[in-house]
């Protein structure tokens, strides 16, 4: 047996050259890199997803997901067997480490599972304000019409080759919000996981540029104009809050509560929200919580969340024409949820005596805070005086919920 | 994710909304629906910050949290201020902080 | 097809109606959230529990907890069947959350398991102290006439209705401690795991009332004036400490030893109690661990346990009658045990010439550190100048080794 | 929680201790084991000291331990200290530090 | 029934009498800690290791790790029934919990299943500099040549008894690095995992013994005191650095890349290591992601892969014949290893104009950073102006991709 | 650890790797393997310092990054040094920091 020979059959150089697709793959990985790095495009999920692609796709390395049939069934080689086994009732979780390798460990314990979505919700809740909510309670309602990319695109996709389940899933990419996306895809279509992953947050981090495009086709300069504190002192906003911090520990609590009521399938999201948001309002005596859910446990769930929604993109699951149906339905469903916030301040101004900035609808699709940041850009630059960005939070937190509501919707009646 | 009730109706749903007709059937409960929490979400929270104005009015006597944000980062914005001025007048004004990290 | 119609059959309106027994237990919730908020009882654990209890309950959310039945099986609905599977032998972690939602998954992989009382001991060990105990060794033997209460109202409750596991289980609340009375009531009788943590953790919120209370119907006035440090002048004691800190490294490695020959079944508790705190005392050179152990995997630890274990508390777990006699048991468990050490220090006094105030009998109890707290305020009330904080440590301390040696008896021969 | 020894005596244990006469038993093993532990844990302990106080006598060198509690809880009341004088210096006495806390 | 009778049933007295086997291993826990702590024998690792050792051989505490066997199963007696079940493919998480205890769950979950190794890997690798090697890049090749004593020690232990699964695992110790020698120990012959983790990390600490021992045999005064600054003086280095952070951000994507397609048994190793190098050198955007991995991650990874080693060194593991052979056997492989590094530096300096001080080629051998710092103190000694840390920190790392590489190797052919 | 490939080749190398000449091939296949990967380490390592030298030859600008682990360092040396200052002035020199951990 000749050395060389062995070590050839070692390397991936022979399968590399049999399957060129892997190439492809490993050089998107490097794309991915790069827009994550480079171009800060959310580095903080995108860094781990490219790794995780790059991971999944040498050949030969056995990270990257393999992804269950219609029926739950893996097929696989097993002492030289091939079989076909049930992953979620004939193998247990050492079985799939031993046979399938740790990223399908980690996959099916961890995200297949659902569980790192709502935990790193927790973090996102241990680490939002309700507080500019609270105060303009009432611009809250734009975090509902900012949801209308979802129901849109949902009506195209599923006319164009998609069948339900995977056009809720694309469309969810209009919700603007990483964990949500990734837990309705996770329950509608596990197999698009990589690609909805990817343009949900590739398209939040491109917030800078689709805000201002979709403003600058639908708004006047008259209504980006529109001066919301001096609206505020035309009509001024009668609520005083005399004890803050007292309604900002009741307020997760109701939240919870009227969603779990209304939409009982949103409640592991918008649940997990609202305890991580009530254990930092609460204060000292569960700092310890807060500090623990918005550091460590965050961060770790971001970690393998992004090693493992990065290796499920594999060659089958990426390389298909469905990949460019997900880039394009997702940009739309994007693009018309922000149109969608846009035109009910349109129609609100139409009715009101004291009108609103469309900016302020159009951060309803949430992307925190970066949407209300760039809103307030663009107020600036059409009023220098005119500081937006209070009201867009909003509106824009409203959007949280307003897509944790969507994906339980679509959860209920397509999961 | 509750199976049973998902189960129970699967028969129904995977019929019901299939098609052009099925999907905008779902716009509407869907808009519909958001639009329904998040009135309630507006209108009981404003119920809530009446009762909260009229039934617990003052603040909480143990004030100063550590675990909300704001006065966390303001701490730290005293704190940075404090060393900066102390390297200011140890250094006689030579040194500099060019920033302070928390690990 | 209506929307309307199709709306509120995704709602929760109509299961609340129909069986009203679910307001009940979110109205429960609300009012643990109250205690653990405002009353500040045990906030830590508390407030994660008190929002279990709320998510399990709100119906269709699907976040409460199956428990399996006395052959470990549960039912439910699959694919519109209903299937009847063993929870442990049939089915796989991505299986219990793919069909019965994520926290059945966290319930039986972190906490059936018995994983997180061992974890959350590990990180209280790492928080712990021996110094106290160390100086004032004799005194730990009240940290075994504390555990009176477990085995007194063992008898009892063995008479009214529960079977041995189940008295066991609500006996242990006399331990005074967390994570020792759920690893007992998760190796006895699981079914009842809710109302025996909320009464736990209440109670031992409640020790600065229960206390008092004891200690008043059983103390005179002069045995509570028993000044310990005119005591100490009176009957010196000769131990001199030349390294004290080589003599705490050697005293967990001892205790575990000691602790593991005799009831190997409370290992898994004092062992990991007794890792932390050897992690903790080694100092720099294992500091990253015992950082960790006492911060990120402890506060990880109480969040899910806390979450988990409200999730347990289902409409059937929690309302029948076993429930009220688990509030009236788990309370004469607490007072037993305080009149136990109580009674054990009267014993001594009636022996020794060093009189021993009976406070430090009743703190044996554990309930670290706040039973030593209101002892010290006790003694204080009559006798500015008797501080007793330190002598009531050491039982203190004591009583966390004297219930988890209970605990191991107990799992022992009932279990 | 050894299955195997458990359940080898599962048979005598799950009939043992049924009833008033094996609740009684148990509180007499359990009270008695429990003092027993804690009268080794007292004795040894005693041994103990008298063996390090002999053997090992002097501190070890390494003695700044960072991790021991007390000494971390020393540590930042120093701090405290330093920063609560630094404040108080270069404000005049205007400044004064609320609270400080770390993250 | 007699109290003392039951009580001392409870007790594991009678089963350390009857088999005295076990108070070995408990005096071998007592020996471990005493290096782990008194020695500062590598003591994060070695203190839990030596605690898992202790609770694993308390008879009767249920703590100890049971080897699955050739087939991968496990007998115990369940219900009174002796039962034979494969731990893989017929025992859930919650089973093997609920039947064999909490560390076997640990054990097979987190340790056998390969998980924990790459792990630890991500957080030394977010505390891995390869700015050093960079600017001494050509320095790396020793890297290689110190991979020396793995192969030759394989060839040797398989004509000694071991069979070549057996010797691989064993031969990897002379890789010098804890979580490789883990990793390929648990893929080729896990039932060898605690000794060989226990021998590894020994010698690791031994460090400063064994290389001034091999050195002292191997080189000349004069080679030892080839001062590098000043070869570097009259040979310059002309590579400049334009863009040190750009280039430490490409590196250890192209370094997972080359080895990957080398060796694609690696990646997991390697791909693990050099994300977290990763996400270290990208600096403010992901510090949140490498603050975890390298703290909160890298401790709880450390703590529960240590009890669990430890615990897998049970009577049966430990006390037999082979144990002597892989304390022997490691040793020889980690001598050789520094030898080859050295032999490697000798070679290159008969070629080479350039010389290079023979120190940098132990240093190949790994146990980052004490190597180095061990050659450097050498060196002083030699000459008190030669400084060659920085040149020894390029070969040492190095030494960590080349034992990832060989375990990689082995896995291919072995596993 | 792929067990597709291993499995599939399985046959094969439990053979081919038995014995003293197995083990040998073994070596000689593993120490030239080592070889070749750090000797493309190196070599693609020099062409990646030309690369950047030419195409980002300057600094990215957002250059303070915190989680370097030596600037964090630093940073704790600045730290530690400005207390340091701080106690000797305001304790007159007495006082005396003797070490400053952060937990
Ligand atoms: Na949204
Ligand atoms: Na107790
Ligand atoms: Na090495």
């Amino acid at each position: 047996m000749d050395i060389l020979e062995n070590i050839y059959g070692m390397t991936a150089i022979g399968k590399l050259i049999a399957d060129p697709s892997y190439i492809v793959m490993i050089a998107l990985g490097f794309v991915l890199l790069y827009l994550g790095i480079k171009k800060q495009f959310e580095p903080l999920l995108l860094v781990p997803i490219a790794f995780g692609v790059l991971l999944a796709n040498f050949p030969g390395g056995g990270l990257g997901v393999i992804a269950a049939d219609g029926e739950g069934c893996v097929e696989y080689l097993k002492n030289g067997v091939m079989v076909r086994q049930n992953i979620y009732e004939d193998m247990t979780i050492p079985e799939i480490a031993h046979d399938l390798g740790i990223m399908n460990m980690l996959y099916y314990a961890l995200i297949k599972s659902g569980l790192l979505p709502p935990i790193i919700f927790m973090g996102v809740g241990a680490l939002t304000d309700f507080g500019p909510m609270l105060r303009n309670l009432k611009l809250a309602i734009f975090g509902a019409g900012a949801q209308f990319g979802i129901f849109a695109v949902l009506i195209v996709a599923s006319q164009c080759g998609f069948d339900m389940k995977e056009a809720g899933s694309l469309a969810i990419i209009g919700g603007a919000d990483g964990p949500t996306a990734i837990f309705t895809t996770l329950k509608l279509a596990p197999h698009m996981l990589g690609p909805i992953a990817i343009a949900a947050y590739s398209y939040m981090a491109l917030v800078p540029v689709i805000i201002p495009l979709v403003v600058k086709l639908t708004c006047s300069k008259e209504e980006l104009s529109i001066n919301m504190k001096e609206q505020d002192k035309l009509y001024p906003n009668k609520t005083e809050f005399k004890n803050m911090q007292a309604l900002k520990i009741l307020f997760p609590i109701v939240v919870t509560t009227i969603v779990a009521i209304i939409v009982p399938d949103a409640v592991s999201l918008i649940g997990m929200l609202m305890f991580g948001n009530l254990i930092k309002e609460i204060g000292n005596s569960t700092s310890r919580l807060f500090q623990t859910a918005s550091n460590g446990i965050m961060n770790t769930a971001t970690i393998f969340l992004g090693l493992c929604v990065g290796a499920t993109m594999t060659v089958d699951a990426f390389l298909n024409l469905k990949t460019i149906g997900i880039v394009a339905g997702g940009f739309c469903a994007f693009g018309l949820s922000i149109f969608g916030g846009i035109c009910l301040a349109k129609v609100y101004n139409l009715f009101a005596k004291k009108k609103i900035n469309p900016l302020i609808g159009a951060t309803g699709l949430s992307a925190v805070p970066m949407a209300s940041r760039v809103a307030n850009d663009i107020a600036l630059k059409y009023d220098p005086k005119n500081h937006v960005l209070n009201y867009c939070m909003s509106s824009n937190v409203a959007g949280v919920i307003g897509s944790a509501v969507a994906a339980g919707i679509l959860i209920s009646f397509l999961g | 994710m509750n199976s049973l009730s998902i189960l129970a109706s699967a028969a129904a749903n995977s019929e019901g909304f299939e098609g052009l007709s099925g999907a905008l059937l779902l716009m509407a409960i869907g808009m519909f629906t958001v639009f329904i929490v998040l009135l309630l979400v507006i209108y009981v929270g404003k119920c809530l910050i009446l009762f909260v104005n009229k039934f617990v009015p003052e603040e909480v006597k143990e004030a100063p949290k550590t675990a909300s944000f704001a006065s966390v980062q303001a701490v730290d914005a005293v704190t940075a201020d404090i060393i900066a001025k102390a390297v200011n007048t140890l250094t006689g004004g030579k040194g500099k902080v060019e920033s302070i990290k928390k690990i």
